[in-house]
């Protein structure tokens, strides 16, 4: 039996100590679709997108992969299952070349033994032949490639923001969660990054989860968008609905002047 | 300036004073090179640094009438209270400036580490106070001038059972040395085979230590009459200190490690009294050799000269001594003069060497008292 | 100039031996980025059961066979340490970690200086003596080779990315956990054989050489060096193993004082160049750190 | 054997006393270790020095005489002044410089006070005279002297203080924000490098009067005699929470309790070996400290 969804999360619940910050939370994605994830700050976004990468595990609810549950996997289990992320706060291997984040990221997918990488066997090579040029083609076409061997601490912001995308890509997603990736760009920035998730979704055909604080970007690319508040799911649907949901104007804007009078 | 520029000049500085060392020394032949390994910092720097003090008051002696004509130098090495220090310091001392003999060191793991390289190098080893039986197993080069540890666990369950008539003994053992664990067995052995009982359990303490209280109540459970305590002075004094506040008032028998003015400091006014120890030599001897060194150590350093002191010094005596019975003055020449030591007057009793180049020579039980140790007798071996 | 080089060559031996744990502590600490102050005690596992074996159970063959043997058991005992100690203490992050580490590394001491059968406080003695300048650094350039092979291998470039950033890692695929482990338990394979080494050489073992001082000191060689250089380790342990050794011939107000002017130079080089002297560079010696065509 | 029983009973108890006595001194220490890693996240490996400085100038006092009113705070005052002289010189230009060069440094700063302590002071080590005459108070068969007394009272007088301080003072009060948020407690206009001065100074006299009591309990002091109770008072601050301060009086004891137990139960030998396996068992279990709450890193 096939399944229709991608990633589909099944009431998941996260909660520290006495706080729930994600309060049964459902989200399915079908492939190649394009969600936004959406919500004010402190909403939950991260942490959702946090349990559906296996750094958190749902104190409730279960996460699935193509049917399998993977609530209870390593992040890196999950990752190899085939889904890939940034980070809202740009986490990249500081102190390595552009090209080597990429081949970290890579690698899972050219595994090359222990002893046959120390005794550089011809296998090994090969093997690193091909990872390297397939990291090589994807610093292509994310315009790194004339930096593939700066220190990565050294790009300038934007380039940075890229190359995150471009090191989630290098595992071979079928899945992309991307975390605010828009976060401190300028608007010309902005412009490109929204040409770039629909390159990718249209070059790679597959399905991503964007959680973004720009309105625009979001209702710009996306498909379908979830709001979260609180925590909990507040409405569902395409951006024409979404624009025009009470519940999520009020959610951005605080309830109306006369109900804040009550 | 940065550590890397300062490197090559200080390498240089090294290297010069490494080649050019040994034939600076044999510029001067009226001078013989002695080498000592001594803790001078670290745990057991107090041991090492009285044990110098007595052997520059004999140094000064020797120098006085010369041997065969010439002085002794000494070159000062310090093992930082460590083993592989200790290694290392008798390498540079062997092989770079080429001593004909050395002096050293305190603790037992010490010169057990410094031993074998001693011998590989042919250099003769004398150590005036490490009192463990496999010290001069490593070969014939190594001798000591102080008695083992069996001698002095046997003189004390001797004293306990026959002097002191006490039937039922308690032994308190450190318990990260070698040397309070091998007295403490032969302790027990002897007592045992006098007729004595010891209690079985082993009451331990690690060194550092500083509160006993609990340890000490533990003890008291088993009501022993008198309580064996082969440990360092430092510790020693705190648990005579601390028993004492506590109403334990058996005796405790102690050995040469107790030999220090800090035992009667440590353990205080109430806590010292009616406790005996075995040691190397007491300073109340009334032999003339032997207050004739207490009155220069006391003149040379304001204080009493502890146990560690006098084996320095004797240590360095029966160098001298062997140095002008050797045949020539080589290594191998020193070694057979070293180790044929007969009757050496020595402020530490008369020392002759066994065929284990072990100084066979007498104990004295000493019986601590506020102001000072009191000499009870002395007991050949 | 005999007397010149048996003072030389021992001294050399332990340069060996100690840049053997220092690659080692580098590959936890500068390239996997966990911060161990146990590395004494992977040490002395490797020394203790290796001077066990040449002790009770070395066989009659020749001297080079039973060392290479005996730096095995070294290995694999030390490894083994290293993993039962990884597992549990890897889920733990920098100050804890060091921490742990240092508990595990006092408590093999405590261990040891309690077991009779390995000589207890008073040492392990009569250790046959196998170790020379030659099997030592023959073991170095093969650790050499294998840790700068490793590093431009994949596995090596995973364990750069977990001192990186150990989170980013993971969510590359990369089983972080796996990669910590396998730093440590390489980490301490090495101490396990410069153990062995040290206790053929030394002939002599005691606990209070395990201490952990040695482990900060092992520490401090990667740390001048530069942490998670190569070559930096290797300078490292050049330099705080000879420095010692010329104090001594610089008089006895110099010796005295040189635990305190070691102290001095410590804070100072974190004062100055915190990232040591190599900082993360290589020296390029015989083009070995070349990058690969990239 | 009912007798044996209620004779193991108050042996027990007499452990206790003697666990409650030794633990609040490493409670004192514990205090310090704690206050500062709650404020700029630094393994002070010194800290114990400032423990051996504090009994060093509480021997010299009690030379000279003073009553031990005047003791107390004057070693407290100087223990705490030297350490604010090695925070501003050493530790505050390395703040920024990553874990390890500050770690590193305190160990630096840890070696310089123990090998030039024993330089200068030597490195044996020195008696302590009490001021007063020691008098034990028995209860049944349990002991409890009057420095034992001193020790639980002085240690639960400065906790209470520094609780009152921290909690209901104005300088605790950005204490605590600058440990939460330094940036942000800077930008409200507290001037957090005074603050962590501050800190260092009241850790480190806290450390002071601590090696105070252990001379006056033990009669013994010298240049070595910080390094293995700092250690256990790392231990005792990760035990109870650290950063947080009751936790590190609630550690400090637990773990004075439990040596005292293993000592009295069982053997001396494996007493250190219980004390770091107390410490490995609680960062596998419950890291953030028996009074902790747990916290996850941000991602």
């Amino acid at each position: 039996m096939s399944h229709p969804y991608i990633l589909e999360a099944d009431q998941i619940t996260m909660k520290f100590g006495g706080l729930t910050a994600v309060n049964k939370l459902s989200l399915k994605i079908l492939p190649g679709d394009l969600v936004g994830l959406i919500g004010p700050n402190g909403a939950g976004k991260t942490t959702a997108f946090n349990m559906l990468t296996g750094i958190y595990h749902p104190t409730e609810g279960e996460v699935r992969l193509l049917g399998e549950n993977i609530s209870k996997l390593r992040p890196y289990q999950i990752t190899k299952r085939g889904v890939a992320r940034t980070f809202q706060n740009i986490r990249l291997f500081k102190e390595m070349t552009v090209l080597e984040n990429l081949l970290v990221a890579g690698q899972s997918t050219y595994q090359s033994g222990l002893i046959s990488s120390i005794l550089k066997t011809s296998q090994f090579k090969k093997n690193e032949e091909a990872l390297r040029n397939h990291c090589l083609e994807l610093l292509k076409i994310f315009k790194l490639e004339k930096k593939s061997q700066f220190l990565s601490k050294n790009l300038p912001y934007g380039e940075q923001r890229r190359l995150e995308i471009a090191r989630a890509m290098a595992t071979s997603p079928q899945l992309l969660l991307l975390d605010e990736p828009a976060a401190g760009m300028n608007p010309q920035e902005t412009k490109e990054l929204t040409e770039l998730i629909r390159f990718i979704r249209n070059h790679f055909k597959m399905a991503i989860l964007l959680i973004e604080h720009d309105m625009g970007l979001v209702m710009d690319v996306c498909d379908r968008i979830s709001v979260l508040d609180y925590g909990e799911l507040i409405a569902y649907g395409n951006p024409k609905e979404i624009q025009n949901n009470p519940k999520v104007i009020e959610a951005y804007l605080g309830p109306k002047e006369e109900e804040k009078d009550l | 300036m940065s550590l890397i520029k300062m490197l090559p000049k200080n390498l240089f500085i090294a290297l010069t004073l490494t080649i050019c060392g040994p034939s600076f020394s044999q510029v001067n032949d009226k001078e013989i090179l002695v080498g000592t390994v001594f803790p001078m910092t670290g745990g057991i720097a107090t041991y090492g640094q009285e044990s110098m003090n007595g052997i520059n008051l004999a140094l000064k002696k020797i120098n006085h009438e010369g041997v065969k004509g010439h002085i002794i130098k000494l070159i000062n090495e310090d093992n930082k209270s460590e083993a592989i220090e200790t290694a290392n310091a008798v390498r540079k001392l062997a092989h770079i400036d080429k001593v004909i003999a050395i002096l050293g060191s305190v603790a037992s793991s010490h010169t057990l580490a410094g031993a074998p390289i001693a011998q590989e190098a042919k250099v003769p080893l004398l150590t005036p106070a490490s009192t463990n039986e496999e010290v001069t197993k490593k070969g014939d080069y190594i001798a000591r001038t102080c008695f083992t540890d069996g001698f002095q666990g046997e003189v004390m369950a001797k004293f306990a059972k026959e002097n002191l008539k006490k039937m039922k003994a308690a032994i308190i053992v450190e318990a990260s040395s070698d040397y309070s664990k091998g007295l403490a067995k032969v302790f027990r052995e002897s007592f045992t085979k006098m007729g004595g009982t010891v209690i079985a359990e082993e009451y331990s303490y690690q060194s550092g230590d500083t509160d006993f209280r609990t340890l000490l109540r533990k003890l008291s459970r088993s009501k022993p009459e008198v309580i064996f305590l082969p440990g360092y002075y430092e510790e020693a004094g705190l648990i005579l200190n601390q028993a004492r506040s506590m109403d334990i008032t058996a005796p405790f028998l102690g050995t040469d490690g107790w030999d220090s003015p800090k035992l009667q400091e440590k353990a205080g006014e109430k806590g010292i009294v009616g406790n005996y120890m075995s040691s190397h030599f007491s300073a109340e001897d009334t032999d003339t050799l032997v207050s004739n060194f207490v009155k220069e150590y006391e003149a040379a350093y304001k204080q009493k000269p502890g146990a560690m002191a006098a084996l320095g010094y004797d240590g360095i005596m029966v160098i001298a001594d062997s140095l002008k019975r050797a045949k020539t003055l080589t290594r191998s020449d020193l070694q057979k003069a070293i180790v044929t030591t007969k009757n050496y007057k020595g402020i530490t009793g008369n020392i002759t060497l066994d065929k284990f180049r072990n100084a066979k020579k007498s104990a004295v039980v000493l019986e601590t008292t506020p102001h000072g140790n009191e000499f009870k007798f002395k007991v050949s071996p | 100039m005999s007397g010149f080089f048996d003072y030389l060559i021992p001294l050399l031996s332990n340069v060996g031996i100690f840049i053997i744990l220092a690659l080692g502590l580098n590959l936890i600490n500068g390239i996997c980025g966990q911060f161990s102050l146990g590395h004494a005690g992977f040490w002395a596992v490797g020394a203790y059961a290796a001077g066990a074996y040449g002790l009770y159970f070395a066989p009659e063959i020749p001297n080079f066979i039973n060392l290479f043997i005996s730096c095995l058991v070294g290995m694999i005992t030390s490894a083994l340490f290293g993993l039962a100690i990884g597992i549990p203490c890897l889920r733990l992050r920098g100050d804890y970690l060091a921490i742990a580490t240092l508990g595990f590394g006092e408590i093999i001491r405590i261990v040891i200086m309690n077991t009779d059968k390995l000589g207890g406080p008073r040492g392990m003695t009569n250790i046959p003596h196998w170790t020379n300048i030659f099997w030592v650094y023959a073991w170095v350039i093969l650790f050499i080779f294998i840790i700068v092979n490793f590093l431009k291998g994949p596995h090596g470039r995973a364990m750069i990315s977990v001192r990186e950033d150990e989170i980013a890692s993971e969510s590359m695929g990369i089983n972080t956990f796996k990669y910590k482990t396998m730093a440590v338990v390489i980490g301490a394979a090495m101490a396990g054989v410069a153990g062995a080494l040290f206790a053929h050489g030394q002939q002599f073992l005691h606990p209070n050489n395990f201490t952990f001082m040695w482990s900060v000191i092992i520490l401090l060689m990667i740390i001048l060096g530069g942490l998670g250089s190569v070559t930096g380790a290797i300078l490292g342990a050049i330099i705080l193993t000879i420095l010692p050794e010329l104090l001594r011939f610089m008089g006895t107000t110099i010796a005295e004082w040189r635990m305190v002017i070691y102290s001095l130079l410590l804070i100072a080089l974190m004062l100055w160049r915190p990232s040591g002297i190599l900082g993360k560079r290589e020296i390029n010696l015989l083009g070995l750190f070349k990058k690969g065509k990239t | 054997m009912s007798q044996n029983f209620i004779y193991l009973c108050y042996d027990i108890l007499q452990y206790l006393v003697n666990g409650l006595a030794q633990g609040s001194i490493y409670a004192l220490v514990a205090l310090g270790y704690t206050m500062v890693y709650g404020i700029i996240k630094l393994i002070n490996f010194a800290h114990g020095e400032f423990y051996m400085i504090g009994a060093f100038i509480g021997l010299y006092l009690v030379s000279l005489k003073l009553p031990l009113y005047l003791v107390f705070p004057l070693a407290m005052i100087s223990s705490g002044l030297i350490a604010v002289i090695v925070e501003r010189l050493v530790y505050k230009p390395i703040r920024y410089a990553g874990k390890i060069p500050a770690l590193i440094t305190a160990l630096g700063a840890s070696l310089f006070f123990q090998f030039g302590g024993q330089l200068v002071i030597g490195a044996d080590s020195k008696s302590f005279e009490l001021p007063y005459q020691d008098k034990t108070y028995i209860l049944g068969e349990v002991s409890v002297t009057s420095t034992q007394l001193i020790i639980m009272g002085v240690t639960f007088f400065l906790m209470l203080f520094l609780w009152w301080l921290v909690k209901h003072t104005k300088i605790g009060k950005a204490m605590r924000a600058t440990s939460f948020n330094r940036d942000a407690a800077e930008l409200m206009g507290i001037n957090t490098d005074m603050i962590i001065s501050f800190t260092f100074f009241l850790g480190a006299s806290l450390a002071g009067a601590a090696g105070v009591l252990v001379g006056m309990y033990t009669n013994t002091v010298n240049p070595l005699m910080g390094m293995i109770p700092g250690l256990k008072a790392f231990i005792a601050a990760v035990l109870g929470g650290i950063g947080i301060i009751p936790g590190a009086v609630l550690g400090g004891l637990v773990l004075g309790v439990a040596e005292n137990l293993v000592v009295g139960l069982w053997v001396s030998t494996y007493r250190d070996a219980v004390a770091f396996a107390i410490l490995i068992l609680i960062l596998l279990f419950k890291p953030s400290g028996l009074l902790g709450r747990p916290t996850g890193e941000k991602v």
